[in-house]
C-alpha cells in the first residue's frame, strides 16, 4: 500500500490538487482526502472499455489498436468535412495534437464547451471579464454570489475550497465574515444556504441583470416594481450588498448560459460586474464543467487564434459559433463523418442532432463506454489523464496545473492514439500522391 | 387527458456527476431518467414518486420517473442532464452553438408506458 | 558529417565586435559561428546588409493575458489569416497573432530571439506551453517577483538574503529568467479597486513602491544574474509621469551591479515618459528621460514606441487597463492573481488624429534619438501594447529617415509640432546603430552576448539576418520592406527564411537562469513560503513548479551567489 | 443585361450528409467578364475540397453585359446548403429562387439581393451598403457584427417580409432594417446607429443601445432600464417614446425607442 499525495482530481473545472490517495496493486483502493463525492467516484474508477472495435454489421468487433487507428483514418481522410468533438476532459498535449489534425484534415473542430460555457466565451468577445484565480476570492471576497449555479452538486468542493466557506488572508472567520447570494429559478441545495436567495421567473435573467446595472448608475427611477419576478425592494437591497462589499464575487453556471438570451446573459452579467467597479472591487468568473475544458479553449486559441467551433476547411481557421459548433453540424445533418474524443454527445446533445450522428460514420475515443459508443463505428479505449496519463489542464480560473500519472496501464493515451491517426492520414494522402 | 403545461429545465446532479463516467449502469439511470417536479404539480397529475411520466415537447416524447423537489416552483419541472431529458431538447441553437437545454415549453402526464433503458433510447435515434 | 554554410561577401553589421559595416564571410558549422568551413552550402549575399538574428529585450507573446487578448478579439484574429503551407501551419492575428504566426513573422524580420516580458509565476506552465509552440525563436521569460506578498513581507522586514532567497525560488519554480516588477505595489492595491504611486504605502502590507524596487535591486545583485531588474515603473500612461521614472532610476543608482551591466532596465519607456497634468496639457518628457540616461550609466531603456491602427493593450498592470478601459468603453478583461500580481486587457486604436496619440508616437522616436548611446536604448513597441512587433521595420524606417518623419508628422495632429521635440530632431540613424538597438544593446542588457546571442562572433549561435538591401539605402520605404523580410534568416546554422518566404520551422530554445542560493538561507525562507501555501494559495506547493516537460528544448544559465 | 444561371445539381445533396456549399466566388463583380468554359471552371468550395462551378451547378448563360451592374446571377435548385450568397458583393444583382442558407448578403458593398424564401442566420453580416431583400423569414443575427466586432451594418437597405430571428442588427451603426413580422428576442442590441423598424412584435428590443432608432410597431415586451420620454408621433402614428439604455450608464444612453 502507498499514499499519494498532492493527487490532482480529473473531474471537474475546480481541479482540487491537495487529494491524497491510497494505491494497492496499481489500484486506487481509498481516497483519504481532498475529493469530494463526485471526484471520488472517478478517481476509485469504473468499468473499461476492453478493447479497440470495429463495428461490422452492426456489432461491434474486438480489434488490434493497428487497425481501430487505421480504419478511423480512413473515415477521416475519405471525409468531406469531418467533425472533430469533445476534447475537454483529456490534456492539452492530446488536444495540441486534435489541432493539427483538424489542419490537417480541413475539418471542423469544437469541444464542449459549445453546449456548457461556449456563451460565456461569446461574452467575453464582446464585453471582456473581469476575473481573478479562486485564491483571490478565498482570501478577499466578502459577497459571493452563485447566478444559475447549483455548485452544492455540480462542483462541490468550490465554496469550501475557494469562496463562501473558505478562509483566507482577509477572510479568516470563513463564512461569518461573508454574505452569500443566490440567484436562480428554483431552491436548489446551494439557494438553500445562501442569506439572500433571488428568485427569478425561468428565462427573465436578462432584464434582472439590466435592472441591476440601471440600479448601480444611479437609475433606480426608471426601473419597474416587479423585474422577471424580482420585487424591484430586493433588487435594491442586492444592489446595496454590492455596494457596500469590498470585493463581490459573481459565478455563474448552465442557468444562465443554457436559457433565454444565452450568451447575452453572460454579457449583461459582466456588464453588471463592470457597473459594480463604479461602486468596489468586482469580478466575475464561470464555473466550467469539465477538469480541462477551459484548456482546450486556451490550445485552440493559441494554436489558431479562435477557442471553439472553428473550421480549417480552406487551411485557416474560421470561427463563428452557431454556424460551426458541434450541436449546429449534426442538427443540419451537415459532417459527414465525426471523431468524438473525450465527450460523450450521446448523452449530452439534443435528441433531434443525435439522429445525424447515427447516419455517419463515428469513431469514439474514450476509457468507458457510454451513449456515444451506440453511434460509434470504431471505438479506441484510452489512457485515464490524471490517473494513468499526465499532462498540463487548465483550472476555471485558467491557472495551469499539471495531472499526475499514478497507475500503470496498457492503455494508449490520448495524445499516442491521435498522432498515429495523424500519421496514417497523412501517409494515405502520400499514397494518394496529393 | 390530464396532462398540463409546464416549463422544462435541466442541470447536473450529484450522482449524475459521479456517474458520468458509468452512464450505462443502474444508478445512472436512476438518477437522471426522472423529473422533480413540485409536490402540487404532482397532486394534479396524479402522480406519486416513482410512477412514470411522459414529457412531451414540439422536439420529442420521453417517459421518466417522477420525484418530489418542493425547491421547484410550481409549473416548472427538472430533469437532470442526460439522455432523457435530451430526447425532447431542440437542436437548433438560434444562431449561438447553444440549444435551449433551459426552458423549454412542455406538457407533462401520467403514463402506463416504460422508461426506455439508455440503449434503447439511443436506437429510438437510428434510422 | 559536419552541417557547414558559408555568407559569402555581405556587408556585416556586428556592433558587439566591432564590426560596422565591412565585407566580410560568415562561417557556419553545426549551429555556430565558426573560423572557416570546409566544404559548406554558399549563400551569396554579395553588397546586402547581413546582422547577426534580432533580439527583443521585451514582447508580450505567450502566456494567459495574450491568450486572453486573443480570446477576447476575434476581430483581431480574423485580420491576419493566412493558409497552411507545406512547411507552415495556419496563421491567425494581427495584433495578437497565433503562436505559430508570431514565430514565422519575428523570423521573416530577422528576429532569432525573443523575451517574453511577463510571466505569472502561478500560471508559468501556460506562458512555457505556448512558447513551446512557438516555432523557430528561442525565447526566455520574466517572472513577475514585484507584488508577490512574500516580497513584500521582505522588503518591510528589512532582510535582503531571504528575499534574493525567494527571487531565486521563483525564478527557479518558474524556469523564469529575470526579475520582472510592474507597478509595484499598484498591482496589490489593484486588487481592492486601488492603486499607488512610487511613495505610497500599499494597503495592509506597509511598504512603498521605492522600498520595492530598490528591494529587489538589491536581491538580484547577490548573483551573478545575466539581467539586472527589468522595471515597468508606477503611473504608466499618466501625464505628468516623467519624474516619478527619473525618481526610480535614482532609487538605485546606489547599487552595484554584480556585472558589466545597468542596474536597472526601464522598459517601453515612452509610457512613462509624460509631461503635463491632464490630457489637455499632456506634453512630451522625452528630453528629460533622455538627459538623465545620457547623464547616468546604471540605467537602460527599451522605447516602446507607438504604431497606429488597432492594438490590443495587455500588462500586468492591472489599474493601468481599468483606467485605460474607461477612457474607451470598450470590452476589458481583468486578471488578479493571487499574492502575486494581476493583469489587465483592453483594445486601443492609436489615431495619427488625436492629439495624446500623436505626442504618444513621437515620444518614442524621441527617446531612441535623444539618447546619444545606442547601447543604452533598445527597440521594442511593448508588443502589442504600443503596436504589434510587425511594425518594427517602420520605426527602423523613422529613425533613419528625418524626411519619413516629417512626411508622417505632417498628416498628424498638429499636437505633434507644439507638445513633441520629434520635428525639430535631424538625427538620422546608421544601419550600425539599427543594429546595436535590436541585437547588440539588447544581447548584453540581458547578458545573452556571453550565451551566443547578437553578435557575429566565433562560438556565437549562427543566428543570421540578410536583408535584401544595400548600406547606402535611403530610401525610407526600401528599408522598411527589406526589415520586414528578410532575403534570408538563418537559425542555428539552419535557413528558415529564404526571399521572405518561411522555408522550415525548427523548434527553438527556451532560455532559464538558475540563481543559487544558500540552502540554509533558502530553508529558512521556505518555512515561510510553506504557510503561504498552505493557508492562502489555492494550489499546492508541490503542484507549482514547472515541471521539466514544459521545456523540451532547454538552455540554463547558472547564476553563482555573489555575496 | 447578362444572366447567369446557377441551378445546382441534385447529386450534390444526395450523400448521407448536406456539406455546404460556399459561394462566395460566385458574385456578379467576380463573374463579370467570363465565359461560360471560364465560368464553369470557377472554383467553389464544397467541404474541405475546392470543386469546379461546372460539377456543382448546371450553368447557362444569357446576354451580354458591359460591367458588373449589368450583371445578374440566378440561383436555383435546392439551396438550404448553399452558403455565402452575395457575400462581398459589390455591384450587380443575385436572385435566389428558394431558401439560401447562412451569411447570405455578409459583407456586401453594393448591388442588389433578392431571396424568394427564407434566409438562415447571418443574412447580410457586416453590410456595408446595396439592398438585401428577403421574401420569406430571416433567422438569426440577421445584419449583426462579427464575433468580437463592435460594429455591424454600417450601410445599406435591408426587407424581411416575414419574421426575423434574434439579435437583428446587433451592433448596428448605420443603413436601414425594415422586419414586416415579429422579430425575435433583443432586436437592435448594442446599436449606435441607423434605423430598424418592426412591423409586428418584439421582445427586449433595443437594449444596452447607444445610438440609433428602433421602431416596433406591434407589441414590445422591454427591458427595465428605459427612460420614458414623451408620446411622439412616427408617420402619422402615436407612440411612446423611450431614451436608452439606461443600463449602459447617462452619458451613453442616446438611443431612441419608440414603442406602442
Amino acid at each position: 500500500m502507498v499514499e499519494i499525495t498532492d493527487v490532482v482530481c480529473s473531474l471537474c473545472g475546480c481541479v482540487c490538487d491537495d487529494i491524497v490517495l491510497e494505491v494497492e496493486n496499481n489500484k486506487v483502493v481509498k481516497v483519504k482526502r481532498g475529493a469530494c463525492s463526485v471526484g471520488k467516484s472517478k478517481l476509485l474508477g469504473h468499468e473499461r472499455i476492453k478493447s479497440p472495435m470495429i463495428r461490422e454489421n452492426g456489432e461491434l468487433k474486438e480489434c488490434s489498436y493497428d487497425e481501430a487507428i487505421k480504419k478511423s483514418a480512413e473515415i477521416l481522410y475519405k471525409s468531406r468535412r469531418p467533425l472533430l468533438y469533445g476534447w475537454s476532459s483529456t490534456v492539452c498535449e492530446a488536444d495540441k495534437v486534435g489541432v493539427e489534425l483538424t489542419e490537417d484534415l480541413g475539418a471542423v473542430m469544437d469541444n464542449t464547451a459549445s453546449v456548457c460555457h461556449g456563451p460565456s466565451v461569446l461574452a467575453i468577445q464582446d464585453v471582456g471579464l473581469p476575473s481573478c484565480t479562486l485564491g483571490e476570492v478565498k482570501n478577499r471576497a466578502d459577497l459571493v454570489i452563485y447566478w444559475g449555479a447549483n455548485p452544492a452538486q455540480a462542483h462541490a468542493n468550490h465554496m469550501k475550497r475557494y469562496s463562501y466557506v473558505s478562509k483566507g488572508y482577509w477572510t479568516a472567520e470563513g463564512k461569518k465574515g461573508k454574505k452569500l447570494v443566490v440567484v436562480d429559478v428554483r431552491k436548489t441545495m446551494t439557494a438553500k444556504m445562501a442569506d439572500v436567495f433571488v428568485q427569478v421567473e425561468q428565462g427573465q435573467d436578462y432584464p434582472v441583470f439590466s435592472a441591476l446595472r440601471a440600479i448601480l448608475q444611479g437609475h433606480e427611477d426608471v426601473v419597474p416594481d416587479k423585474v422577471g419576478g424580482v420585487p424591484k425592494e430586493q433588487l435594491l437591497e442586492l444592489a446595496n450588498m454590492v455596494k457596500e462589499a469590498k470585493f463581490v464575487m459573481t459565478f455563474f453556471g448552465m442557468g444562465v448560459t443554457h436559457t433565454g438570451a444565452r450568451h447575452n446573459n453572460i454579457v449583461n452579467a459582466i456588464q453588471f460586474t463592470r457597473a459594480a467597479h463604479l461602486h468596489t472591487k468586482a469580478s466575475i468568473m464561470p464555473l466550467r464543467g469539465h477538469y480541462n475544458v477551459a484548456g482546450i479553449n486556451q490550445v485552440c486559441t493559441w494554436e489558431t487564434g479562435f477557442p471553439f467551433a472553428i473550421e480549417m476547411a480552406r487551411g485557416y481557421a474560421w470561427y463563428n459559433p452557431g454556424e460551426l459548433s458541434a450541436t449546429d453540424l449534426l442538427y443540419r445533418g451537415d459532417c459527414d463523418a465525426a471523431m468524438i474524443i473525450a465527450s460523450d454527445p450521446g448523452a449530452h446533445f439534443p435528441g433531434e442532432s443525435l439522429k445525424h450522428l447515427a447516419k455517419i460514420p463515428v469513431i469514439q475515443i474514450d476509457p468507458y463506454a457510454n451513449p456515444t459508443t451506440e453511434f460509434a463505428d470504431v471505438v479506441i479505449p484510452v489512457a485515464v489523464s490524471g490517473i494513468e496519463a499526465e499532462g498540463n489542464v487548465y483550472r476555471m480560473d485558467n491557472i495551469p496545473i499539471r495531472l499526475r500519472k499514478i497507475l500503470d496501464t496498457d492503455y494508449l493515451p490520448d495524445e499516442e492514439i491521435l498522432e498515429r491517426i495523424l500519421t496514417e492520414v497523412r501517409a494515405l494522402r502520400e499514397k494518394e500522391g496529393e | 387527458m390530464e396532462g398540463m403545461n409546464v416549463n422544462l429545465i435541466s442541470g447536473r446532479t450529484t450522482v449524475q456527476g459521479q456517474n458520468l463516467d458509468s452512464k450505462l449502469t443502474e444508478k445512472y439511470f436512476g438518477e437522471v431518467a426522472r423529473c422533480d417536479m413540485n409536490g402540487s404539480d404532482m397532486e394534479k397529475l396524479g402522480v406519486a414518486k416513482d410512477d412514470n411520466v411522459k414529457v412531451t415537447t414540439a422536439y420529442g416524447a420521453v417517459v421518466v420517473k417522477a420525484k418530489q423537489d418542493d425547491g421547484n416552483p410550481e409549473g416548472l419541472i427538472f430533469i437532470p442532464m442526460g439522455p432523457w431529458c435530451n430526447a425532447v431538447v431542440s437542436g437548433d441553437t438560434h444562431g449561438a452553438g447553444m440549444p435551449s437545454f433551459k426552458g423549454i415549453d412542455a406538457e407533462i402526464e401520467k403514463t402506463e408506458e416504460e422508461v426506455l433503458q439508455v440503449k434503447e433510447l439511443m436506437r429510438t435515434y437510428m434510422g | 558529417m559536419a552541417d557547414e554554410l558559408l555568407i559569402r561577401n555581405g556587408v556585416v553589421y556586428d556592433p558587439i565586435n566591432g564590426v560596422k559595416g565591412e565585407k566580410k564571410d560568415i562561417c557556419i558549422r553545426d549551429g555556430k559561428v565558426v573560423d572557416s568551413v570546409t566544404n559548406p552550402k554558399v549563400i551569396d549575399a554579395e553588397g546586402r546588409v547581413v546582422m547577426p538574428g534580432g533580439v527583443d529585450i521585451h514582447a508580450h507573446i505567450a502566456g494567459g493575458k495574450v491568450n486572453a487578448g486573443r480570446i477576447m478579439r476575434p476581430e483581431d484574429e480574423r485580420k491576419g489569416v493566412e493558409p497552411k503551407t507545406k512547411v507552415c501551419r495556419a496563421q491567425s492575428g494581427y495584433s495578437v497573432p497565433n503562436t505559430f504566426a508570431t514565430g514565422y513573422r519575428y523570423a521573416r524580420m530577422g528576429y532569432t530571439f525573443v523575451m517574453e516580458a511577463a510571466m505569472p509565476p502561478l500560471a508559468a506552465r501556460h506562458t512555457h506551453e505556448e512558447m513551446i509552440d512557438i516555432p523557430i525563436l528561442d525565447n526566455a521569460a520574466l517572472p513577475l517577483i514585484d507584488n508577490n506578498w512574500m516580497t513584500m513581507e521582505y522588503v518591510k522586514s528589512g532582510d535582503m538574503d531571504l528575499l534574493a532567497a525567494y527571487m531565486a525560488w521563483i525564478i527557479k519554480a518558474t524556469k523564469g529568467f529575470g526579475v520582472k516588477i510592474v507597478n509595484p505595489g499598484g498591482t496589490e492595491a489593484w486588487a481592492w479597486g486601488k492603486n499607488c504611486d512610487l511613495n505610497d504605502s500599499v494597503p495592509y502590507f506597509d511598504v512603498t513602491p521605492a522600498e520595492i524596487i530598490k528591494g529587489l535591486a538589491v536581491a538580484n545583485e547577490k548573483f551573478d544574474m545575466p539581467h539586472s531588474i527589468h522595471v515597468h515603473t508606477n503611473m504608466l500612461g499618466h501625464p505628468g509621469n516623467f519624474e516619478v521614472t527619473k525618481d526610480t532610476y535614482d532609487l538605485v543608482k546606489g547599487v552595484k551591479a554584480s556585472k558589466d551591466r545597468q542596474v536597472i532596465h526601464t522598459t517601453h519607456t515612452q509610457f512613462h515618459s509624460y509631461g503635463g497634468t491632464n490630457w489637455g496639457n499632456f506634453e512630451s518628457k522625452a528630453d528629460a528621460i533622455a538627459d538623465y540616461i545620457n547623464q547616468n550609466d546604471h540605467a537602460t531603456i527599451d522605447i516602446g514606441s507607438v504604431i497606429l491602427g488597432d492594438t490590443t493593450t495587455m500588462t500586468a498592470d492591472g489599474p493601468m487597463e481599468y483606467s485605460l478601459y474607461q477612457i474607451t468603453g470598450r470590452k476589458w478583461t481583468n486578471h488578479d492573481v493571487e499574492l502575486e500580481t494581476g493583469s489587465g486587457i483592453t483594445p486601443f486604436l492609436y489615431s495619427g488624429k488625436v492629439s495624446v496619440h500623436t505626442i504618444q508616437w513621437a515620444i518614442g522616436q524621441e527617446l531612441a534619438l535623444l539618447v546619444k548611446d545606442p547601447w543604452k536604448v533598445a527597440l521594442t513597441t511593448d508588443h502589442p501594447n504600443a503596436g504589434p512587433f510587425i511594425g518594427y521595420p517602420i520605426i527602423i524606417s523613422h529613425l533613419m529617415s528625418k524626411k519619413r518623419r516629417d512626411e508622417s508628422a505632417e498628416d498628424m495632429h498638429k499636437a505633434i509640432f507644439d507638445r513633441a521635440a520629434l520635428p525639430s530632431i535631424d538625427r538620422e540613424y546608421d544601419l550600425n546603430e539599427i543594429a546595436i538597438i535590436t541585437r547588440g544593446m539588447t544581447a548584453k542588457a540581458l547578458g545573452l552576448h556571453e550565451h551566443g546571442k547578437g553578435h557575429l562572433g566565433v562560438g556565437a549561435d549562427a543566428d543570421v539576418a540578410i536583408y535584401d538591401m544595400s548600406p547606402e539605402e535611403r530610401d525610407a520605404g526600401k528599408i522598411q520592406k527589406a526589415f520586414l523580410n528578410t532575403k534570408y534568416t538563418i537559425k542555428a546554422g539552419e535557413i528558415v527564411v529564404k526571399d521572405g518566404e518561411v522555408v522550415a520551422t525548427p523548434p527553438g530554445r527556451t532560455i532559464f537562469v538558475t540563481p543559487e542560493c544558500d540552502d540554509k538561507l533558502t530553508d529558512e525562507m521556505m518555512v515561510t513560503l510553506k504557510d503561504k501555501f498552505a493557508k492562502y494559495y489555492s494550489v499546492t506547493l508541490n503542484n507549482y513548479p514547472v515541471q521539466d516537460a514544459y521545456l523540451p528544448n532547454p538552455y540554463e544559465i547558472k547564476a553563482p551567489w555573489r555575496s | 443585361m447578362q444572366t447567369i444561371t446557377l441551378k445546382l445539381k441534385e447529386a450534390v445533396r444526395s450523400g448521407i450528409a448536406a456539406v455546404p456549399v460556399e459561394v462566395d466566388a460566385l458574385t456578379p463583380d467576380q463573374l463579370f467578364g467570363k465565359n461560360e468554359a471560364e465560368l464553369k471552371a470557377v472554383k467553389v468550395w464544397w467541404g474541405n475540397r475546392e470543386e469546379n462551378t461546372g460539377d456543382l451547378f448546371d450553368v447557362s448563360v444569357e446576354g451580354d453585359a458591359g460591367n458588373a451592374e449589368e450583371v445578374k446571377i440566378v440561383f436555383e435548385g435546392d439551396l438550404t446548403r448553399v452558403k455565402r450568397i452575395g457575400d462581398g458583393m459589390k455591384a450587380g444583382e443575385i436572385e435566389a429562387r428558394g431558401d439560401v442558407d447562412m451569411r447570405c448578403g455578409a459583407m456586401m458593398e453594393g448591388g442588389k439581393i433578392v431571396v424568394k424564401g427564407n434566409a438562415n442566420c447571418w443574412a447580410g453580416r457586416e453590410m456595408r451598403g446595396g439592398e438585401l431583400i428577403i421574401e420569406g423569414d430571416a433567422e438569426d443575427n440577421l445584419c449583426a457584427m462579427y464575433r468580437g466586432e463592435d460594429k455591424g451594418m454600417t450601410g445599406g437597405k435591408v426587407t424581411v417580409n416575414g419574421n426575423a430571428g434574434e439579435l437583428v442588427g446587433q451592433y448596428m451603426a448605420g443603413g436601414e432594417i425594415l422586419i414586416k413580422g415579429n422579430a425575435d428576442r433583443l432586436a437592435g442590441l448594442n446599436m449606435r446607429g441607423g434605423k430598424i423598424t418592426i412591423e409586428s412584435d418584439a421582445q427586449w428590443p433595443g437594449s444596452d443601445m447607444t445610438g440609433g432608432e428602433i421602431v416596433v410597431k406591434g407589441e414590445t415586451e422591454m427591458t427595465p432600464s428605459f427612460k420614458f420620454v414623451e408620446t411622439a408621433t412616427v408617420d402619422g402614428v402615436e407612440y411612446k417614446k423611450y431614451l436608452g439604455d439606461l443600463a449602459m450608464g447617462e452619458k451613453k444612453a442616446k438611443g431612441t425607442l419608440h414603442v406602442k
